[in-house]
């Protein structure tokens, strides 16, 4: 591969996969549809001809099943990839999650590892309404024992899964549903930050965004509308949201002394009210007006466009929020 | 099962329903399709076209007051219970005149003085439910059945196992219908069960289950109204696998590779609509100037819908909020 | 029953589900081994005999099966009140009470309630390791939708089971495992507050302590022991973790400028994160310190008393962090 | 089944070895109850006595790079796979050096290089994880069997379902281990199961499954070896139900309101030990002296544990959050 090209998001996480797969026997891919039908959004399409069923593996449906067999997999040495569908299904796989891979290498006193890789497509803009909609990264982040990405770039898409693949604990990567249409080009491996590294995505100085996976955009659309109105807006990317990259957060904001935290969760217990909580408690005497956020509206996403894009971040509320923590 | 001794007696009118009944669902839905082009409609749609003689079987032997409990591919089935399909096309268009303010969609189709309860989008999730319906039902003394529709790849899933063992250990009156149309999006049924046969699985819940070929709407409503019988005079839960078949992909976004279009031509010849027609036919029951008048009278139903829809507002934006809790309406 | 009478934690509960079934034929309990072992934590003991199989029911292990007919049965006219054994398997459930329980009245426009009340236990304490000690309220008071209370008092066991009944929307409640011994006279059913009220337990002027259900008799503690040193510690009881009596929240924190939330969620993604995050946005101004928390280490936690101590909010953390926050 | 065709070769040493074990497992468990009075055994305890027949006939058959997943009734299991009982003894202690640094307690028992994998206290939380060892052997071409363990009440759960249909479905080399001891807690498998012969469901799957007696430790064996020795040669999961009975309370917490004492003490006469005592004393097979050498031998072990558990140290606190990841060792 050419590593100028520009690719779609889809294209890298699949030439990410299409790497892994070359690169390490074993490695392998499962879930729901990954093999015949191509991949729920087509991230897998064609690997199930390169690499064949045994290792592209179609599962039936059952969530916790397959998982679970992904975290005994991996114990047993193998590195597999778990395509969870989407965020939504995964609440049926929370118990193998939570109970057992983010916990049997603590509680077995460090004996066991679960090195495992899930992936899962997350957020709303599909007008798929409120059983399809869910942005619950918040929660897995909440979680010790996992670590959980949220790739915004298509550098990110290209790159952060095999990182991911290199730790030996189980890490979760979140694909945006919106992002996986996005092109750009595509930078070198060496170029791309580790995996749970923060990155200031803008350079600015009246305030610090911070954001991660299918807000960035529009946040950074947002710093871009911002600027013509002669604010500078820092925007930091969280990358990764397991850990969190602490330090980069809070010396933006020690510079730009506000912050606004943009966020597709729900907002009550959203990771954005983590991140302002953080930056309350570390960076207090440093703030010179109230962190804020901008979060989807407390309501199951509904259907018709105007209401989703009523119930969730949208470019003007961070213009308009960003412009009343300046002003202020 | 033998036609003697359980098909319903069998008459003009009677056939005639069912056959209209199915063109509707057929014809509101290759409408749907055409609108989904016209980004009309948005979203997931799955059309059920193919397996119009499930829900249109199944629903002949229900009353008016039993519950039905689908899936996201559940036009057709609220169609049967008898939404409007002016309803119905103004929830595809996510109009606050939809059965569900437009806040569903295509995959959230609710009614509940229809005892209609979606429209559920998550695979296996409403099989539960279903359960807890039959279970107020028997807690309450009523005799009312209520029928849980999903596909043969729910089956895998561990809410199909937990919801039969609960309904027949507390003899609910559940009627579970498998449409078995051999794929959950592109995964075949053979690579998904080690048990391909989904009513044998019944067994291990003591269930009495029967298959049919779903393709056939008489057949499915035989098997559904002794079912339903012996579910009404207290014989617990029962299931019915449907052999059937999806014509169009999973959704619009289905490009379809894991199968060969000659496989979905076989299929179709065998299709619910045609198999009906040509028998009615063959049998002097239908002739063109019927059949021209079911076209017509449902080419006018969906006319209507479509206006309806068209003409129908969105919900204000302002109200996005209602209805999240019953005080904030 | 005597109102002026001692109870348990346990005691109270129990009475609330008595009284709830005699005066309302439509309200039945069901889950795993409510009956016939007198369940887990004997909340329900004695019911059976009382109440007889059909209104007393046993569940199949069956998380998922059990709670989403709990759903069903509530949509079709009865009142159930499901016991989830404890959060930790409540994960097994997470699909019904998020994607159904949660969604149903807004997805179908309003036509369709479930006004279920879901009961589990919750919290560590007792060594019961890695898997048995969650303390997860935050993630259900992350979803619009469903109501979460957290009693602590006895009063609260007593009273609030019969407010949630009478809710129209699905209430989950979560009593702390380390509270069912706990005994205390029962106040008259008026005396108790609306659920959605939040209750400052003890008067105070230099710091607002922020706690709910198994935390809140540490904090109480530790107020005592910071009157002892002279600081005098404002003592919220949340009560309801969704929705959160804001009011309560800051004219408390407007009164003292200062706040400390203890919550034995992990730290990261807490409950108290949003609490602090909340005080941060709306009280900024009022504040004279960062606001603080004292939650658990982000650690599955383990199974050895001291351990599962050093795990989790003790007094001492909360007695050492409110002086930090006071005298800085 | 019958005696001849399929019961493992018995000679004396043999079945003195099955008895040591359960005796090694029943005397363990009776001073683990008696450390539990003396609180320096805390959390939950569950007892296996009773049911010792099962862990001990199948771990014979078992080689040493053969996996084993059990649930958080794990004791026997564990000192039948070759655990150290001062090791096990040290965890229930909450001792550093105990299987799991103290820090699963009873119920999370582990030991990588004896592939043992616990210890896992979600009902039926291990069955996926069973699927995914075996399936790694699969992959990785290893020929080696995952025992796993679970209760009869597990097979209510979904992952029941979801976790036989996948290892059916690829073949895998699994033998599920079902020890069904009636109750679940407090829940009689009568009112937790629909259909109660818990082997009768593995046909949903295709499944190869028996039932054994499993108060019988040979049969349960000779049930064992021979589906052990069919996985081995590629013919993939099977599943034994065990038929067992536990003599104490679910936990320590028990007041067993839910059964009678005549019922315990029924099963008590069929208890594997005596039943296999009896037997050998009958057979002049085992004569007084042997037999106390047993309780002596085993004793001591025990005794050495306990000593060995209570000099432990426990793990200092400032090392609670190392093992969180790996980085964090
Ligand atoms: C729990 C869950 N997992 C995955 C999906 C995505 N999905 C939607 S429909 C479907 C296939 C379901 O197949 P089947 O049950 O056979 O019904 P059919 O679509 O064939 O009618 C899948 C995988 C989902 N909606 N829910
Ligand atoms: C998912 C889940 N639900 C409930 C519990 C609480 N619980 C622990 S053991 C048990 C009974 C299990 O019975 P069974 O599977 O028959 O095993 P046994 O204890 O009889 O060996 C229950 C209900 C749990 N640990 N996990
Ligand atoms: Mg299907
Ligand atoms: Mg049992």
């Amino acid at each position: 591969m050419n590593h100028t090209e520009q690719l779609t998001y889809r294209e890298a996480m699949r030439e990410a996969i299409r790497e892994a797969m070359q690169q390490d026997p074993s490695v392998f891919l499962m879930g729901e549809d990954v093999g015949h039908y191509g991949g729920c959004y087509a991230v897998s399409k064609g690997l199930l001809q390169e690499f064949g069923e045994s290792r592209i593996v179609d599962t039936p449906l059952s969530e916790s099943g397959f998982v679970g067999a992904g975290i005994g997999a991996a114990m047993g040495g193998m590195r597999p990839i778990v395509e969870v569908m989407t965020v939504n299904f995964s609440l049926l796989a929370l118990d193998q999650i939570v109970n057992n891979a983010a916990t049997l290498r603590h509680m077995s006193g460090g004996q066991l590892g679960v090195p495992l890789v899930i992936r899962m497509a997350t957020g709303s803009g599909k007008q798929l309404a409120a059983q399809h909609s869910h942005s619950l990264e918040n929660w897995y982040a909440h979680v010790p024992g996992i670590k959980v990405l949220a790739p915004a770039t298509i550098a990110d898409a290209r790159y952060m899964l095999a990182m991911a693949l290199v730790d030996p604990d189980p890490v979760l990567i979140f694909e945006h549903v919106m992002l996986y249409n996005r092109k750009e080009a595509v930078p070198k491996a060496d170029d791309c930050p580790a995996m749970d590294q923060a990155v200031v995505r803008q350079q600015g100085s009246d305030i610090t965004l911070v954001s991660y996976g299918g807000s960035l955009f529009k946040t950074l659309a947002a710093a871009e509308a911002l600027t013509e109105q002669k604010i500078s807006a820092e925007v930091i990317d969280l990358r990764s949201l397991r850990p969190l990259d602490t330090q980069t957060l809070f010396s933006s904001v020690n510079k730009t002394h506000r912050l606004l935290v943009v966020d597709e969760g729900w907002r009550t217990g959203s990771l954005a009210g983590e991140i302002c909580a953080l930056v309350a408690e570390h960076c207090f005497w440093a703030l010179d007006a109230p962190p804020q956020r901008v979060c989807s509206q407390e309501v199951p996403i509904p259907y018709p466009k105007h209401l989703e894009i009523a119930a969730t971040p949208q470019v003007e509320h961070i213009v308009t929020t960003a412009k009343q923590i300046v002003y202020r | 099962m033998t036609a003697a001794n359980t098909k319903p007696h069998i008459n003009k009118t009677h056939l005639h329903f069912l056959l209209k009944q199915m063109v509707r669902i057929r014809r509101f839905e290759e409408k749907c399709a055409e609108l989904y082009m016209q980004e009309k409609i948005r979203g997931f749609l799955h059309l059920y076209i193919g397996e119009e003689a499930v829900a249109v079987g199944v629903m002949k032997v229900l009353q008016e007051d039993d519950a039905v409990v689908a899936t996201y591919r559940e036009h057709g089935h609220a169609l049967a219970k008898g939404l409007s399909m002016d309803e119905v096309m103004a929830e595809m268009f996510g109009k606050v005149t939809g059965s569900s303010r437009g806040r569903g969609g295509s995959m959230h189709i609710f009614d509940a003085s229809k005892r209609f309860y979606g429209g559920n989008a998550i695979v296996a999730g409403a099989l539960p439910m279903a359960v807890g319906l039959a279970l107020a039902d028997k807690m309450q003394n009523r005799n009312r059945v209520t029928v849980c529709f999903f596909g043969e790849g729910a089956a895998a899933e561990g809410e199909f196992h937990e919801s039969l063992n609960l309904a027949k250990l507390w003899s609910l009156p559940v009627l579970f219908v498998c449409e078995n149309n051999l794929y959950a999006m592109g995964t075949a049924l053979s690579i998904s069960e080690s048990e391909q046969h989904i009513f044998k699985k019944a067994q291990s819940y003591g269930l009495a289950a029967v298959e049919v070929d779903g393709m056939n709407v008489v057949d499915v409503e035989a098997a559904a109204q002794k079912c339903c019988t012996a579910i009404r005079q207290g014989e617990g839960p029962h299931l019915i696998e449907c052999h059937t078949y999806r014509f169009r992909g999973h959704s619009m976004f289905d490009t379809q590779l894991y199968r060969s279009p000659e496989e979905v031509s076989t299929w179709q010849q065998k299709g619910p609509i045609l198999q009906l027609k040509q028998w009615l036919e063959h049998n002097g029951k239908l002739d063109e100037v019927e059949w021209q008048q079911i076209e017509v009278e449902v080419q006018q139903e969906i006319e209507q819908a479509v206006a309806f829809a068209e003409q129908s507002e969105f919900e204000p934006a302002s109200e996005l909020c209602r209805d999240v809790y019953l005080e904030s309406a």
